[in-house]
């Protein structure tokens, strides 16, 4: 149990760390003090991080395993690699808890959560985890289960990790963003409940990530750093107020600052026609939107894009996410319980699970064996959407040709 | 402010419930006016409003932290919430925290006790984000470098373009302690990367009892690894010459460490863009290929950083990202205005290289 | 002009005396004038003048012409320049054929005769060039079709457009009889390239005698070839599934044919350029993967032409070449107008292919 | 000898060839036809090509050999699939005679090759070829020597051929247009001239293809169809006639037409300030030169830049060369006899030589080994001017690393 009592003088001297408490920024160092004064664990923290200022390497051992009873994921398992000089780090695992959506949270239940991190962990948090879950830091493997019973509680659940779908986080969205095309956190609530199986017990071939942003502007890096990305996006024209398009004119330089910056260049201005836009070439960036949110509004006509395969490095280098899907009636498929969406991963999945190797994104899969294959066998057609160009070379894998009636005869002659 | 009774019942499934129904947690503003948002205004560094169709307004007041943070200060930010948002906040995408009030004067009051915990106000339009960062030696045994140390370092030189807004436009920083990226940074303005730049040692006494061969040669992406044994038992061997460095045997087999205190170092990473505004989403390049790890306040880094953001700063135009200033000025004159030196370690020799060079006559002479 | 004893005498080396000097070739105007052009202008269709700084002026009348040319086509060509041209002529880099006049008052009579001869003028400003092309059935073993033949009969059509100025920029044709590409094909506005689309029949019997197994499985880029033994003797075996019909076993290996009457056709490629003006070189993109060979007219090709063309010349705003416009209206609206099927074929499956993938949310919906 | 009687009536009905001399565009039939007239072979060349036209397929045998005694190239030797049907095609082999710079011919020069062309050949030529040779098609082995000693006496010499360089070939240059930036005819004449023994008696891994053009219009294609590409390229200002600016200002968008195009945006115009050019950030497209050319005019301090790795398909897909050197100073380097540009070529081939497997194009060649390494290798710096962006992967290959001193001991500890 971490409820230990604080020591009263400095455990270790830390005078390289010391020099993080310096400067305007808020220092971590400070943080993890404040921890250390009632968690003694934590203290050891201090001191091991201090080592590895002075040796220039971590001293954390590879891996290890811990989790809650009942649960494949939720839990980064962290020994020390110096369990003797800093028995406090010897277990001091990583707890991840599903944020909820777009991080709100009000003043009780963040006391609430600290509560159990002082009794469970090592008062540590991350607000938030880079996939988006909270987490707490420094539990001991056999304080797991009795921490998730606490948390259960305050119906905090574990996030995700390993080998299946993982936390997946929405941008604020409709809470407080004029912009946001579909409900990015309804959307995201929705799919981490309906796969809280594939969250919590991995299956898959490797990570799968999940990220909703309410529009191209993408606040929740999901076209970037997700296999799968819902990005908000409208179909109909954007709406302008021409009243308050010569307002902004009358401080900025509209044909500088927003027309010539467009990527289609599908926007003109003149004082007698006011804002002109040609929306059938317009691809929806946001730049004009974001310029003058007063004047220019997206469409009413709304719906979210699919962009798919997005992931980071290894192995094969980092990807972005392509379009696979235009338009998604998100709302329309919301109503009739997300057949549309549900269908499509479970073919997706199947498809992996087939298809794939071990450690693989399901993007790499999909490059190596031909996106058109992979379009073939979910089901859906290939579209020039999905491309920037199409194929430059000849190197064309025709499936079928021609035969003459009998030839196979002629065929050494 | 709901009663936490009221927010969050205990499930009645024991696993599997998921996180908690956020709509409780919405300020009541903010349920009330719920995708009814017209337009916001940023008022001044780190407040903004945003009006609804019905009139109301929301004030947000932002301010940046760190992101590792102790129960007492969580405590600290829920008696602020408390005092003046009617005991609600949230936490933004980059690690910021965000108090929306629906009354306007208790926007000056709550910059005042925040400024006085020492929490920087800031992080809207044209200023630096919160920067985003991973684990580094803090947690990870994967770690080439640590992550709060260089965050902290590169933030308080940073902190002047957080609390203001006077930078060309929104600006990204992010590090990461290894490649495996657990986080922004392929994409973003400005990255350090920390990198292993040695090979594995292979620990041919233990790899045998706790890797698996064929998984381990599998996992090298460029062929280094082979399977050769060792006093006569199941070891591999790696080929020097083609190593990359990346560690990825090491993920899957503890007996290849890689980290190494002289080796191990940062790089730097310029030019990535997550938002479609104006250009497309781009992955960062590479300015910078090594920087040593220098605990605990990492100059060199730092310096490197702060060389690309005046830079950037003093060269941009209005409105343009670091990718859109250094595609306006060219990359030879960012190698040029930075001081940084252009090697062969900065054309591409990876899988897809060759769709890096300049296919055609297009050079600033 | 300058005698022929003059300009080529007999060279002094037997063998590898390069080819003549250029220079006496060079119209007397030229040579006055050599390095000292001021500008030009385009006159009309087929003729334009360049000033020299010395106030000199020369006028070009462009014509085109068969590439394949007759000795008596090639005399009359002769008899054409000493009437009007002093003597000289020139041909293109795309095979038009030009005749060099000081004499202003050349310039009509000079096209009266051409035109009786059937030969158009034209092909400069916003016109069709020539079409490039190569050997197909005339003379080439590895041609998938014709090449005179398919230019001849998309010729007949775009004529109109060669001897006029009204299209919205330079447009440039060209054909293929394979996939070696011998021409400028790759990077044309619109190009016809001939393909086979059927695995190559292994030659058993004949294989070991005429090549050699190691050379020909190394020469196949998507490793479908494998050593075989057939009878007990050496040979090879295609995997049928993985083959892409480039042919270049058969390049390596006349035991290898690939030539199919059934199966080899045409395909579409549209949009590559070459020049730097305004957005950089391209490589042309797939607009149509098969369309069966036709002769001896091709219809179904010399359609999908026209349609390219016509959709850009009707699309385009003025200065757009092909890519340009493409580029504006979005490749999704190039299929539409064009009514080509988008199909598998055409997403890049190719070693380089997922640079292809559009990595944005850049719609038109 | 080729110099036969022709035949009165026709040999071959060519029924899907004749329509093929319908419609406005000349017609290669005619040409073909006319050939016949006085050459047997080329007509059974046309019974030969009606045969394909009937039969959908080409009917020649795969390669074989022939040549001019003293050389490995120039010939391209072609025999008939059906020399019982078409005995004129049975040898029909193709000579590539390499063409005056810049394809400038005399009338009389052009006669007298029609005279060999007639006698020694099928009386038809491609004016010309794909590399730039002029072609006589239809000479049998056995004519060969004779007729390469009748093109001698006029001075033609053989073209390239096999694995070396080929027939380079230029833009026309200086010699009527205005924006040639380096004398291209000159330049291509004295590289053709100095690489005879490349040129003629192949030794490389596979073919070189170099292409000279004034400017980067690039009107020789040297880009895009060359492994060796030379374009004209300035360094200082663009000049500026700002009356004759104005001129054009009236009856063109000079904003949408040019300035709007610049792919920099380093330009400016109003009439106060006339057109105003930003030279550092001018990218020598050429676009506002074209559209301009009597008001703008490139700058005077001249050169060429070499781009490299150029080709088509085979087997990687098709490459556009890339900027090997941003300005090279090519009237110089002429005139103390090219030492810079022989000793790049030196080192370039010794290297290609050493490294590259039979078949493989230059441009292959260090795509595969990374141009980082080639670079050192042929003692060129790496500049960004070659990319057009830096790596976006971490797989960097550093090649050394540090050691501490006496640490082989700990390694195995
Ligand atoms: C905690 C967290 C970083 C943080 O400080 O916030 C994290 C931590 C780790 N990540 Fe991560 N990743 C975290 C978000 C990410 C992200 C960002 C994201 O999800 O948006 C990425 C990049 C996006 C992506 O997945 O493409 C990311 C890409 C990786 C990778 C590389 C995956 C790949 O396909 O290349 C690994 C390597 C692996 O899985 O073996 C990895 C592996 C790891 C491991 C488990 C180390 C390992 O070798 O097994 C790290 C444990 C650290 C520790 O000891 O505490 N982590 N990881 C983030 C997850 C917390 C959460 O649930 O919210
Ligand atoms: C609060 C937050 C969403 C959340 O769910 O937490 C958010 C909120 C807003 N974003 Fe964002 N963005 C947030 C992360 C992002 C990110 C993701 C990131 O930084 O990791 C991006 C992509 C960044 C990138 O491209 O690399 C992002 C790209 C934008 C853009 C496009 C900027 C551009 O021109 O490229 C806009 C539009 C603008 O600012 O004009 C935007 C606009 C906005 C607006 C104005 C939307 C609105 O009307 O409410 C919000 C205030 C902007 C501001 O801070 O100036 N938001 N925004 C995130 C705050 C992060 C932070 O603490 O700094
Ligand atoms: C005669 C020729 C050079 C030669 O050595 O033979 C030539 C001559 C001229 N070219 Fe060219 N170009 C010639 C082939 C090319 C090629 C190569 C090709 O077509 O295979 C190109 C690259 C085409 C491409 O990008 O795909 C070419 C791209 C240009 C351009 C750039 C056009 C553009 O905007 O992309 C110009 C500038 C212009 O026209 O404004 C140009 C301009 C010119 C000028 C105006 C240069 C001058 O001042 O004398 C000449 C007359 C142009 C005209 O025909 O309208 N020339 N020009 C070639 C005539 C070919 C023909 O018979 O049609
Ligand atoms: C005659 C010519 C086509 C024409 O009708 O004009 C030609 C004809 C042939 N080319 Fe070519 N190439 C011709 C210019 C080209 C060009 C264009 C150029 O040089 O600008 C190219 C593309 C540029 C390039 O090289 O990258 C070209 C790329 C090829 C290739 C593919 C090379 C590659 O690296 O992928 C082959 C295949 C080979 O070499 O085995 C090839 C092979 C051939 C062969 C020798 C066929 C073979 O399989 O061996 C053809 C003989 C045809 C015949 O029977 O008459 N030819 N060839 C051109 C040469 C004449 C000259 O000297 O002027
Ligand atoms: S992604 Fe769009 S909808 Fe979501 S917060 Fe950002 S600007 Fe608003
Ligand atoms: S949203 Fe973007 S593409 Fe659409 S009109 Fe505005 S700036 Fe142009
Ligand atoms: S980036 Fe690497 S070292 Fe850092 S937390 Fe992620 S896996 Fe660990
Ligand atoms: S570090 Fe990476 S490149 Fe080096 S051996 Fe290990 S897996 Fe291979
Ligand atoms: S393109 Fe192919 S078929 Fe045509 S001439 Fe060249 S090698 Fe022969
Ligand atoms: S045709 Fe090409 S892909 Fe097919 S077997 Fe031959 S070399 Fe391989
Ligand atoms: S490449 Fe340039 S210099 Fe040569 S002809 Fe074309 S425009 Fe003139
Ligand atoms: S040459 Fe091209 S890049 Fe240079 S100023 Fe003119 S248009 Fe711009």
């Amino acid at each position: 149990m971490s409820n230990e009592t604080a020591k009263k003088g400095k455990k270790w001297e830390t005078p390289l760390l010391d020099q993080l408490k310096e400067g305007p920024w808020p220092s971590f160092v400070r943080e993890l003090e404040r921890c250390a004064t009632t968690s003694p664990r934590t203290e050891d923290l201090l001191g091991q991080l201090e080592q590895s200022y002075k040796d220039n390497v971590n001293h954390w051992k590879h891996g290890g395993m811990a989790g809650v009873t009942g649960y494949g994921t939720g839990i980064t398992a962290r020994f020390s690699a110096m369990p003797e000089k800093f028995p406090g780090c010897k277990e001091y695992h990583t707890v991840r808890i599903g944020q909820t959506q777009g991080y709100f949270y009000t003043s009780e239940v963040l006391r609430k959560l600290a509560d159990i991190c002082d009794k469970y962990a090592g008062g540590l948090f991350d607000f938030h985890a880079s996939s988006g879950d909270i987490q707490t830091l420094g539990t001991r493997t056999d304080e797991l289960d009795p921490m998730f019973a606490e948390l259960r509680k305050i119906h905090f659940d574990l996030g995700g990790g390993g080998s299946g779908v993982r936390t997946p986080s929405a941008c604020i969205g409709p809470a407080r963003c004029e912009w946001a095309m579909f409900d990015t956190l309804r959307a995201c609530q929705d799919f981490v409940e309906h796969y809280q199986d594939e969250l919590h017990r991995p299956m898959f071939n490797y990570k799968w990530k999940t990220k909703f942003s309410g529009c191209p502007n993408d606040c929740d890096c999901s076209g970037v750093r997700s296999d799968l990305s819902f990005v908000g996006v409208w179909k109909d024209n954007i709406r302008i107020d021409q009243d308050a398009v010569k307002k902004y004119a009358e401080k900025m330089n509209i044909w500088e600052d927003v027309i010539y910056k467009c990527p289609t260049k599908c926007m003109s201005y003149d004082e007698k026609n006011g804002m002109v836009i040609d929306d059938s070439n317009c691809v929806k960036c946001m730049h004009c939107i974001n310029m003058m949110p007063k004047a220019l509004r997206p469409g009413v006509v709304r719906g979210a894009q699919i962009r798919f395969g997005g992931k980071v490095t290894m192995t094969v280098g980092a990807r972005l996410g392509f379009v696979l899907v235009p338009f998604y009636d998100i709302e329309k498929d919301k109503k009739e319980g997300y057949p549309f969406l549900t269908e499509l991963l479970d073919r997706i999945w199947e498809f992996w699970d087939e298809n794939g190797a071990s450690r693989e994104r399901v993007g790499e899969l999909i490059q190596r064996i031909g996106i058109g294959n992979f379009l073939e066998e979910i089901g859906l057609d290939p579209i020039p959407e999905m491309i920037a160009f199409p194929r430059q070379n000849p190197f064309i894998d025709f499936e079928e040709y021609y035969e003459e009636e009998g030839e196979e005869e002629e065929q050494e002659e | 402010m709901p009663s936490l009774a009221e927010t969050v019942k205990e499930p009645e499934q024991l696993t599997d419930f998921g996180p908690p129904e956020y709509w409780p947690f919405l300020p009541p503003i903010v349920q009330r006016n719920y995708g009814k948002w017209k337009y916001h205004e940023i008022l001044k560094p780190g407040v903004m409003v945003h009006v609804s169709e019905s009139g109301e307004k929301v004030y947000t007041v932002r301010c940046g932290g760190t992101r590792e943070t102790s129960t007492t200060t969580t405590r600290l930010l829920a008696d602020l919430a408390d005092k003046y948002a009617g005991g609600y906040l949230r936490f933004t995408s980059r690690n910021s925290i965000e108090f929306l009030l629906d009354n306007e004067e208790n926007i000056e009051p709550l910059i005042k006790d925040l400024t006085d915990e020492g929490f920087p106000v800031g992080g809207m339009a044209g200023s630096v984000g919160n920067m985003i960062h991973t684990q580094g030696w803090l947690h990870c045994h994967t770690s080439a470098g640590d992550a709060n140390g260089v965050t902290k370092a590169v933030m308080d030189e940073l902190h002047k373009y957080y609390v203001s807004d006077e930078l060309p436009a929104k600006l990204r920083v992010a590090f990461a302690c290894c490649i495996n990226m657990c986080g922004s940074v392929g994409a973003s303005d400005v990255a350090l990367i920390a990198l292993h730049r040695r090979p594995p040692k292979v620990q041919y006494d233990k790899i045998r009892s706790v890797c698996e061969i064929p998984g381990t040669v599998a996992a090298c992406p460029v062929d280094a690894i082979s399977p050769k044994p060792y006093n006569g038992k199941p070891s591999v061997a790696v080929n020097e010459e083609r190593c990359v460095y990346c560690g990825n045997c090491y993920s899957v087999c503890p007996a290849m460490p890689i980290a190494d205190p002289l080796n191990d170092g940062l790089s730097l990473w310029v030019g990535g863009k997550i938002s479609n505004a104006r250009v497309k989403p781009r992955l960062a390049s590479l300015a910078v290929p090594w920087m040593p790890n220098e605990p605990p306040r990492w100059p060199t880094a730092v310096k490197a950083v702060m060389t690309v953001v005046e830079a950037w700063r003093k060269g941009a135009k209005r409105g343009e990202r670091v990718i859109e200033w250094i595609d306006r000025i060219g990359w030879p004159n960012f190698f040029k205005v930075t001081g940084f030196e252009f090697t062969k370690y900065h054309i591409d020799d990876y899988r897809l290289g060759e769709t890096t060079m300049n296919y055609s006559n297009y050079v600033r002479l």
